[in-house]
């Protein structure tokens, strides 16, 4: 994406907005025109405890709002409520100035108000193009679903979004990133007066992330208003013009993106001093702990060859960064090492040894550890409570007649939730109690524990706020200090860039570089993960 | 990439279009098999028989594999046979002498009320249970494991505990008549599977039960009425029931409490053979009419060959546990 | 048109369901008796108790073109249409246990009636306890057509005695020899005071109240009255612990029904009547040699 | 925030332990209701009479628990039942005259042989349906489905169809023996519940169950071998069902084909009675057994009622979805 030199110059200088040809800007002044959509004093209770304490903001048409918050904050509760699946307890919704009340997601549909959730919420089973008019399909003159349409539009909407996928295939074996894109696509090809986005770079890499910058700025440019949840700042400043804060359910600033500052943003997001990119203690790397030499998966296993050729070297003590767009084959990569996918050809040698793991077990018996990018979906034990989904790796040996340790595991857990500052009001309670930073800090201790020699950390940040974001920084950071070969996935750049000591690039399942992060650039890694020609 | 993942992914649906094949392949099989033990068995008359036997729970077949399609279950069908059954008889004869009538003289009703009464019945029922489904959420299994002795006991009570046999024509038409070559059930079967096929591949319902199947929490984010689907469904699956009790009592020309029984199993193991995923989600009425077929061509094959009876019992169910593996084996190919 | 005499013969034979030992026993007698004849095939189809399943198998059972069938029908009108079917197609039909009803041209009946049978159970009753008892009613599978004949028939006769012979509890053991057990073991603690007589639509219900009985150290004080005078019953009846059991000598049945039907089929020859009826009769202690099966507990 | 949102959770705390008492509560109102229509349903006599008829599918409830909660089920296990006890019968008694011997001069075994025998047919047994469950991944509904009519054909070949029955005094203690006031068969029940209590609880095992049923893949992620755990589980209610059989046997001295029809859907019914989700991952042993006793409390309390067997089925159809109903409730309010 582009990066402006001063914030307010960001609309001029957007491509998209000159790609979609529309008028300039329309400066919105506040009350200068009726909003299109206004939430009033939202109020939003959960069995007595208050999640919304009067929110207020609006959107203009052609507004691009940005609402930021940590996790918790209440940034998918205030769209739950403008999208009609919760109700407010309290305050007005005004849509063209006129008050409304959605009691059913159907209704703000109808309304014009589209939504990509946080969470996917596609249909495994369902063909893509399927997935995409799910709820709304369009009717031939006989009244039954017009299929040639639907096929047509869905390809449309996909190419715009620069992604090519059969829209025959099912939704299922697209990667977490393509269905991703699918949501998107979802919202798109509703017609909508406004569209919210929850979070829609979370798995997304670079120029996914680029594309969606003009699809906004076209929106916007239509007159469509947007609502756009991230937490990734530099998006913010390029796609944005207004934004409104929210800390403990309160809106605690607002204003236009140009006459603030990141700073400042996080300032008002955490409601303190945040320092960002604090890089640890320097660490020397030892001896090479994972070595893949060509490494390439099986053929026709899930839409195809993801991984051709990856070579790459991971020592004691170093933290490597993996970076690649969507579907480069870096999850896969990681499977294959973990011992979850078969492995096509090359080579994986582990502390100069050759290793295969026929299964997780066997990967984690040779001291492998592996955080997966999916955490709802392979991390977390949703009915469970805390502790449990803490001691499921088995990091605290059980007794005599495999009988479960409580107090070690209870110590174990206490040092790591004081270590990271996880915020949980019991570790009794079920894992799904707490945000989803917060899942992800007991994800990592579960695999921390257990003191593998290498820790292969998918979309480690995917979804969480600033704050979590840093404290899982230094952690990865500490781990790395203590000796272990850490080797991170990232679609988030700058992450890979303050993590990593060396940077990978992947591309359609190939290496094609292998620098140190110090002389890497955002620009030449993106150059090496995207085909230029 | 895009290109070669296109190409991947297309390939991907040659295979789920084979896994979709796989219970046919397994049925043929099957037929070539008893065919060549016993060449009697490709007989017309023969193949007439096995339609005519399988067409009852092939309607029942058809209306779970909505049920199944939704992640659901329904245990009570047959007992809703039963019942439904018993109602149209009652009617037909106007009551049963020495304990209720119906008509002030005692004569019984037109068959076309009869067959009113009995799908009445079983779509009531099935409604009911919907609602038991969808609002009380209480899972599909128990509520129709309830419906199961609840309906069960319901018929005992109406004939109490005997048949009610003896119909007129009109009345017996529908389950033993013929039209040219062709039994008037086989007919029903397949005109309702043709239906359902239509409403589940063609219309804004059919999907909407497939959504439901996949993910209920995204089919309701997306406008989709998850609970009135539920409730169609279960209404739906009653109706169906309540046709199959008309259509056995006609066959039978004869209702009584106990018919039925086991109904149930065979019509899920039906969907379930015609490979609909009991995740719900995927499958179709297409696989279940095979599944069906196959249920039928075995039981009557079977018999066919003389195969003792314990040892018929033993051979069916290893031969549908192996008809599931294979279709899942075919289908794991195309992951 | 006969076959002629020692023709090669084969027959099916569908009885209610192979769950219950009298219809196991009845076919192994029908076998034993086809050995006899000698040139006689036996195919054997499991009823299942289902009227739909019988239908099926008499309907391969014709294409398989066998020369006759006998039925123990699970339902007296459903089965009648293909019975027809059969006859029609030039196959014999002999109905044992229990007839078809409305099929003129059935070659014979051999049939000890249920109905009948539970009538001398019912008669057994009254002569032990001519002036009258409290009397718990174990019914089979409710809704069975076995059940409800077996039912029917106790009722009959000891309604008709008047008030004196009173039901104090009714319920269902399903023919099984647990739910038999459980069921009297709780009406046993329902009641005030102890019943005089059980009655029981099999003998395994029997045989489970037995134990009940024995485990309350009532035995001997209640009588209890069987059905179907099976191998177990018989000893129990030897021991005591039955005071009767009701015999339909399935075994004579299955053997008359087999001579009756090959001797048509390769003679010509018909039965003197159509209806061969074998006289159900109450197994007590003292007629105990009456028992067909009796040769099966030994001394 | 986290102060209200402690409340919150304390809160959900609270309903989460009433949401866990809600079978027990709905128990205790069936047993007040019963009690108050017939002041004998508390006599001691009668109470033990619950306990024993309980004790064997309460065994048999435990396994179940197990399968449920790794998201399983199990419809053989009645069909299990009938093979193992006719497996431990027909070794007590050496064979069966006329058609086979197992010893030499036709004498019968020791009981433990007997014992043996059942438990190792239904291990063995369950085991087969765990691998095919596991490693062919065909849906446990249907493998069971499957198993259970093969393991029905099974036992009518091997008693042909008719019963083994008389035993000697060690074999019949295990079901009619007592221990002070108390039944064998309500020790043995509460052994097995006591030890599955345990091992859910307190052991690696019972955990890998719960998170095998809470979330397969992240198990599997997490070097638990699912596969593993399914193997054993289903191995497991094959025990159980073993067990089972032979206590059975046992009670009523004497063994046959027919045992045990329909107790898997009274075990699974204790089972989802007792609170645990069909959807696995959540519940346990302790509501199963009030689960098991809710039934027999229910048919014994009808029977001593003299309720009329049809009436009798209606009402406990609607009672069990009732009490699943009202546990379903309350666990919403704690969400
Ligand atoms: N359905 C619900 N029931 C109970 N509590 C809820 C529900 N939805 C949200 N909450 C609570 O409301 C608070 C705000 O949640 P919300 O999802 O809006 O946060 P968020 O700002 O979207 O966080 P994130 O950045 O992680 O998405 C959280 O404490 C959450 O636990
Ligand atoms: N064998 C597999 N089984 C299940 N999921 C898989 C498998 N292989 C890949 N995936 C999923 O498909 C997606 C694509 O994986 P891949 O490694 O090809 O892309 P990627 O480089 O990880 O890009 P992204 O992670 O952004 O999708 C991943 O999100 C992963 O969750
Ligand atoms: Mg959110
Ligand atoms: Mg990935």
């Amino acid at each position: 994406m582009s990066q402006p030199s001063s914030l307010c110059g960001t609309y001029q200088q957007d491509p998209g907005r000159a790609a979609a040809g529309g008028p300039g800007i329309r400066p919105v002044a506040p009350g200068a025109e009726t909003p299109l959509l206004e939430a009033r004093g939202l109020v939003k209770r959960f069995f007595g405890v208050t999640v919304l304490d009067g929110v207020s903001l609006s959107l203009a048409r052609g507004e691009v709002r940005a609402l930021l918050g940590e996790n918790g904050a209440g940034k998918s509760t205030i769209i739950n409520l403008l999208s009609g699946v919760h109700q407010p307890d309290g305050g007005a919704l005004l849509l063209d100035g006129a008050p409304v009340r959605f009691s059913r997601p159907l209704e703000a549909g109808h309304a014009g108000i589209s939504v990509i959730r946080q969470e996917l919420s596609l249909f495994p089973e369902l063909s893509v193009a399927e997935a995409i008019f799910a709820g709304h399909l369009p009717r031939n003159r006989l009244g039954l679903v017009d299929w040639r349409q639907i096929r047509e539009v869905a390809r449309q909407a996909l190419a715009r979004l620069g992604l090519a996928v059969d829209v025959g295939a099912p939704v299922a074996s697209l990667s977490i990133a393509e269905q991703q894109m699918v949501e998107i696509a979802r919202a798109l090809t509703r017609k909508s007066r406004v569209v919210i986005m929850d979070e829609p770079t979370a798995s997304l890499s670079p120029n996914e992330v680029a594309h969606l910058g003009t699809i906004i700025a076209q929106l916007s440019a239509e007159g469509v208003a947007v609502l756009y949840v991230s937490h990734r700042l530099d998006e913010i400043r390029a796609f944005c013009r207004s934004y409104t804060v929210l800390r403990d359910g309160k809106a605690v600033s607002a204003g236009l993106v140009c006459e603030t500052d990141i700073p400042s943003l996080i300032r008002d997001m955490a409601g303190r001093e945040v320092a960002i990119g604090a890089s640890g203690a320097p660490r020397q790397k030892g001896a090479p702990v994972l070595e893949l030499r060509g490494l390439a998966s099986l053929p026709a296993k899930r839409g195809g060859q993801r991984v051709r050729a990856v070579d790459l070297v991971v020592h004691e003590g170093e933290i490597l960064g993996l970076a690649g767009i969507v579907g480069a084959g870096r999850t896969e990569t990681a499977r294959m090492i973990f011992g979850l996918d078969p492995i096509g050809a090359g080579e994986i040698v582990l502390n100069g040894q050759p290793f295969r793991a026929g299964s997780p077990s066997a990967a984690m018996a040779a001291g492998i550890g592996y955080v997966p990018e999916d955490r709802k979906g392979l991390s977390i034990l949703p009915e469970r409570s805390v502790a449990e989904n803490f001691a499921l790796t088995g990091a605290v040996p059980a007794g005599p007649f495999g009988w479960n340790d409580r107090p070690g595991e209870a110590k174990a857990l206490a040092g790591f939730v004081k270590k990271l500052g996880i915020r949980a009001v019991s570790l009794r309670a079920p894992i799904t109690t707490l945000s989803g930073g917060n899942q992800q800090k007991v994800i990592l201790a579960r695999w921390i524990a257990l003191k593998p020699k290498l820790l292969i950390i998918d979309e480690p940040t995917r979804g969480i706020d600033v704050g979590a974001k840093e404290d899982v920084h230094a952690l990865i950071r500490e781990i790395a200090a203590e000796g272990v070969a850490v080797l991170l996935i990232s679609s988030d750049l700058p992450e890979v860039l303050t993590l990593s000591d060396r940077i990978v690039t992947l591309r359609e399942g190939e290496t094609t570089s292998d620098q140190p992060a110090a002389r890497a650039s955002s620009e030449g890694l993106m150059a090496r993960m995207t085909r230029h020609d | 990439m895009t290109k070669a993942q296109a190409d991947e992914l297309s390939r991907a649906r040659i295979y789920a279009l084979l896994g979709r094949l796989a219970p046919l392949i397994f049925l043929l099989a099957l037929v070539i098999i008893f065919a060549s033990l016993q060449p009697r068995f490709l007989m017309p008359l023969n193949l007439f028989n096995i339609l005519r036997q399988v067409s009852i729970y092939g309607i029942i077949a058809v209306g779970m594999t909505f049920v199944i399609l939704i992640r659901g279950i329904d245990l009570s069908v047959g007992a809703l046979i039963a019942m439904s059954g018993l109602c149209a008889a009652v009617v037909a004869k106007g009551g049963i002498e020495g304990r209720f009538m119906l008509s002030a003289d005692g004569s019984g009703f037109h068959w076309t009320l009869a067959a009113l009464a009995a799908i009445l019945a079983g779509t009531a029922a099935g409604l009911l249970q919907g609602m038991a489904v969808a609002w009380l959420s209480v899972p599909a299994f128990v509520v129709t494991l309830g419906g199961m002795t609840v309906f069960r006991g319901i018929a005992l009570s109406i004939g109490n505990g005997g048949p009610v046999s003896g119909f007129d024509e009109g009345f017996g038409w529908w389950g033993r008549g013929m039209i040219g070559p062709v039994p008037v059930p086989v007919l029903i079967f397949a005109a309702v599977a043709l239906v359902a096929w239509v409403v589940l591949t063609q219309t804004r319902f059919g999907r909407a039960v497939y959504a439901v199947g996949s993910n209920p929490d995204a089919a309701r984010l997306s406008g989709i009425n998850v609970s009135g689907v539920t409730l169609s469904v279960y209404a739906l699956i009653g109706f169906c029931s309540g046709l199959g009790g008309f259509v056995l009592a006609s066959r039978l020309n004869s209702a009584e409490a106990v018919a039925g029984t086991g109904y149930e199993l065979t019509a899920i193991a039906a969907v379930v053979i015609g490979g609909t995923s009991l995740y719900g989600g995927t499958g179709g009425v297409g696989g279940t009419v095979i599944g069906a077929l196959l249920t039928g061509v075995l039981l009557n094959g079977l018999v066919i060959l003389n195969v003792s009876p314990y040892t018929q019992q033993i051979l069916v169910g290893l031969i549908i546990v192996a008809a599931v593996a294979f279709d899942h084996f075919i289908k794991r190919q195309s992951r | 048109e006969p076959k002629g005499k020692d023709a090669e013969v084969t027959i099916l034979v569908s009885p209610l369901t192979f769950a219950f030992p009298h219809f196991v026993f009845l076919t192994e007698e029908l076998k034993d008796e086809a050995g006899k004849l000698g040139g006689v095939t036996v195919v054997v189809a499991d009823g299942q108790l289902s009227a739909p399943k019988q239908i099926a198998d008499i309907e391969a059972a014709i294409v398989q073109g066998v020369d006759g069938i006998i039925l123990a029908p699970v339902e007296a009108d459903a089965l009648a249409p293909v019975v027809q079917q059969a006859i029609d197609a030039g196959i014999a039909v002999v109905t044992v246990d229990r007839p078809v009803n409305g099929v003129a041209d059935v070659l014979a009946n051999v049939a000890a009636d249920n109905f009948k049978g539970a009538e001398a159970q019912g008669e057994a009753v009254v002569k032990a306890f001519p002036d009258g008892a409290t009397i718990v009613n174990l019914q089979g599978i409710p809704g069975d057509k076995t059940a409800n004949d077996r039912n029917g028939g106790a009722h009959k006769v000891l309604d008709a005695a008047g008030g004196k012979y009173v039901f104090v509890a009714e319920q269902a053991g399903n023919f099984s020899r647990d739910k038999g057990l459980e069921v009297t073991e709780n009406i046993l603690t329902g009641l005030a005071e102890v019943p005089q007589v059980i009655i029981a639509a099999n003998d395994d219900m029997a045989l489970g109240a037995a134990q009940a009985v024995a485990a309350r150290g009532l035995k001997g004080k209640v009588a209890i009255y069987g059905y179907d005078g099976s191998e177990d019953a018989l000893k129990a009846v030897k021991s005591g612990d039955l005071a009767a059991t009701v015999d339909q000598f399935p075994g004579l049945q299955g053997r008359t029904a087999v001579s009756t039907l090959v001797a048509f089929i390769r003679e010509g020859t018909r039965p003197g009547s159509n209806d061969v009826l074998v006289a159900p009769v109450a197994i007590t202690a003292d007629n105990l040699g009456q028992a067909e099966r009796v040769g099966q507990i030994g001394e």
